[in-house]
């Protein structure tokens, strides 16, 4: 079990039956491969697809047919097409039940920074900005430190942020915090992590819940079988 | 009242600085063969709203930008063509960077008659500096205002002679936004069929929207 | 010949082939029936219908197609479907050619009134106010004075306005005045009718054109001979 | 995830006090069953949204208004029912009177998360007493915001069994916009089919803006 599987599993747990779910790029992408099949859970694609399916084979891909990341998909039953205008009226008018994306950094007052680097250039933004607005529940999903080791999880985002105070779940590999009224809230903790040495690589001022448990699977583990 | 002519008669419609929309999601649903066409043309000091800039070595709109023709880019994600990033930074192109919904709805508006808009997108962020803001609800709206270009060149699965227009799944995108916006609407249409042919529910963009229409064919780039 | 077709025929004068147009209630409506038959006209009606063909026989009626009046109509070759809020986009958007519209008062200004009268409840607008200030080119066809000898072209309108400055061309039974930056210009006259006894029943004050002609019938009098 | 309910419990959703959108163009694509329904419905101080608010004798919303339900009508033309002219006259009934355009707009807006726009529409008139107004590029705009109703009862064609939707012809009129704005909605579907058996294209509301649906049939009044 490699630990982006594990988090996508994790934010899987969050996706209730009948869901609209939009995934980002990276992390997010791998929650479709774990997606419950007696469930019905619908992934929506900001450039014009509700009902997006597995990816095709070589031989079935349609280059008329992509996601946000510009890979090939499929289209399921019951799927439609739309409008740039009418993908963004879903998203921004709220009908997006679940948003899923990675983060540069998220701040403890649920801010979240993930499209610029100060100092980088600042070209390209999409629909990050509309989907952290929009979605009734944003939950991001990132490795808990940068690749250089700085931290992510911080007291208040350094970078440009994507958006103030709208994260609801935060699901890194090694916890899951919830924001509540302003408050940050350690709910889970993964197995080979404990409580102060989270807070040695956490910036962010937050709650434990009393109610702290281990990574939640809740009997998913199978799923990662077959990777 | 015939729509249909060719690509370069299509294409003479574009003058020097002129503000040109250009559908697509990166390359699917981009009208390839007019912006090929383009690249001929001697157009210049052209301002492009499109969601992006093509993709590097100069596929879709990336040619036109190294032929110097494009002076200020209107989109959502400019990032995946490194030329586009290496004009920036050499001050040969001007970016007005805008989410991709509100660059959407701008065009929308536009189509529509509405002048501006409120939006939480972008509220409390470096995209909204500068902007008015506005507390409806109590909740924090910029204002964005429409988007009106001199032309529209939109990729269609199918048009029939009137200009009725059918578009093929996610290669839609922005097309329907930006031939209801501009003032003229050049379509590239996949196929080209007689007016009955089309249902009134396969109707995507009544032809009131549509000013010229060119024969295409289904692209496999993306 | 009556009057009122021979209004709608004159309004027909001012449609070019490939035009747009939307006919309001009354006279307006009148115009469909003297549309030329060389030229591709198309009827728009905001309840949501491109391509408005003739009025169906009573066999023909199908109750979900109707036009603005709530009148059964029929769909055309060609024709489109839309809601009400992309149906309102045309309009509002200025992708109307031509609106053709009943008026209580004109005004010399190009001011407007057709929705409401004073004293009397001000209880339905529908599209009027839409479809002046959004179409590209607005035509009022109305009897030159109310059916109590009340003239309704004014210096300015005594009843709420629809829109301001907007309309383009008035048809009267007995004259037609173009609106030009600002001003209004007398253009034809009616046969039976001379500039004296117009300027007596018209308040507005009006420039007489230069090329003041005859109402234009252009040679499609022979329209009206099937009436 | 089943959607498919009866007309009375799909009313009861409905509280006193609710801003409810009804769709149809006069009777046409009014969702006349859940109206009829909705009568038998013991609710009252009830906003509604609709372009007409039925037509005399009771029909339609007209029915409800007799019933002494509905307090308050936001619409653009209510002259059409003479008892919905009374009920305004004996001061048992608040119109909001709207221009028709601007009624679709502000649906559209309300399921769009577009706060408020900006339209030319009724700029200098009564109907923008009281109202912001704007120049942009040199013209007068209207502020007008959006509308939330909290239940939307809608008349579609078609529905398959996630909530996916087609409309019949001119019957199509507010009710998508409907569809979009409210926070519940109800659909009244002529009939209902298998997934998979209304195609992408005809599909004209995705099934994301519908909670439920009910058994209607054609209606041949208008």
């Amino acid at each position: 079990m490699n630990f982006k599987q594990k988090m996508a599993i994790r934010a899987v747990q969050e996706i209730k039956n009948g869901n609209i779910v939009n995934l980002g790029i990276g992390i997010p992408t791998l929650v479709a491969d774990f997606l419950p099949k007696d469930k019905n859970i619908f992934l929506h694609t900001e450039n014009g697809l509700l009902g997006v399916g597995p990816t095709p084979s070589k031989e079935e891909v349609d280059s008329d047919i992509i996601n946000a990341g510009k890979l090939p998909v499929t289209a399921q039953e019951g799927a439609s097409y739309f409008s740039s205008s009418e993908s963004f009226a879903m998203i921004r008018g709220g009908h997006i039940d679940v948003a899923i994306l990675g983060a540069l950094q998220v701040a403890e007052n649920g801010d979240i920074a993930n499209w610029a680097i100060p100092g980088k250039d600042i070209l390209g933004v999409g629909g990050a900005m509309d989907l952290v607005a929009g979605a009734r529940k944003v939950i991001v999903t990132t490795q808990h430190c940068a690749k250089n080791g700085d931290p992510k999880i911080l007291r208040r985002c350094t970078f440009p942020i994507t958006a103030k105070n709208l994260v609801s779940l935060l699901i890194t590999e090694y916890a899951v915090f919830r924001f509540e009224n302003g408050k940050m809230i350690l709910e889970e903790l993964a197995e080979e992590m404990t409580e102060s040495e989270l807070k040695k690589i956490t910036p962010a001022e937050y709650i434990v819940s009393p109610n702290l448990s281990k990574y939640q699977m809740n009997g998913t583990e199978h799923l990662l079988e077959n990777y | 009242m015939n729509k249909i002519i060719s690509i370069k008669e299509a294409i003479s419609h574009i003058k020097n600085g002129n503000t040109i929309a250009v559908g697509g999601f990166g390359l699917v649903g981009c009208p390839l063969r007019l912006v090929e066409v383009l690249g001929e043309h001697p157009v210049y000091g052209l301002t492009v709203i499109s969601n992006n800039l093509g993709e590097p070595d100069g596929k879709g709109l990336g040619r036109i930008l190294l032929q110097n023709k494009i002076t200020k880019a209107i989109g959502s994600f400019f990032t995946s063509n490194i030329d586009a990033v290496r004009y920036v930074n050499e001050g040969k192109l001007e970016v007005e960077l805008v989410p991709q919904g509100t660059l959407a709805e701008r065009l929308r508006a536009g189509g529509a008659g509405i002048g501006g808009f409120y939006t939480k997108t972008s509220a409390g962020t470096l995209l909204a500096e500068n902007k008015e803001s506005r507390t409806i609800n109590g909740e924090e709206y910029v204002l964005e205002f429409a988007l009106y270009p001199d032309v529209a060149l939109i990729k269609a699965k199918k048009a029939d002679r009137y200009g009725n227009l059918s578009f093929s799944k996610t290669a839609r995108n922005f097309n329907p936004d930006m031939a209801k916006a501009a003032k003229i609407t050049i379509v590239e249409a996949e196929e080209i069929v007689e007016v009955g042919e089309l249902t009134p529910e396969e109707i995507v963009v009544p032809h009131l929207f549509v000013n010229y229409i060119v024969k295409g064919e289904k692209s496999n780039e993306f």
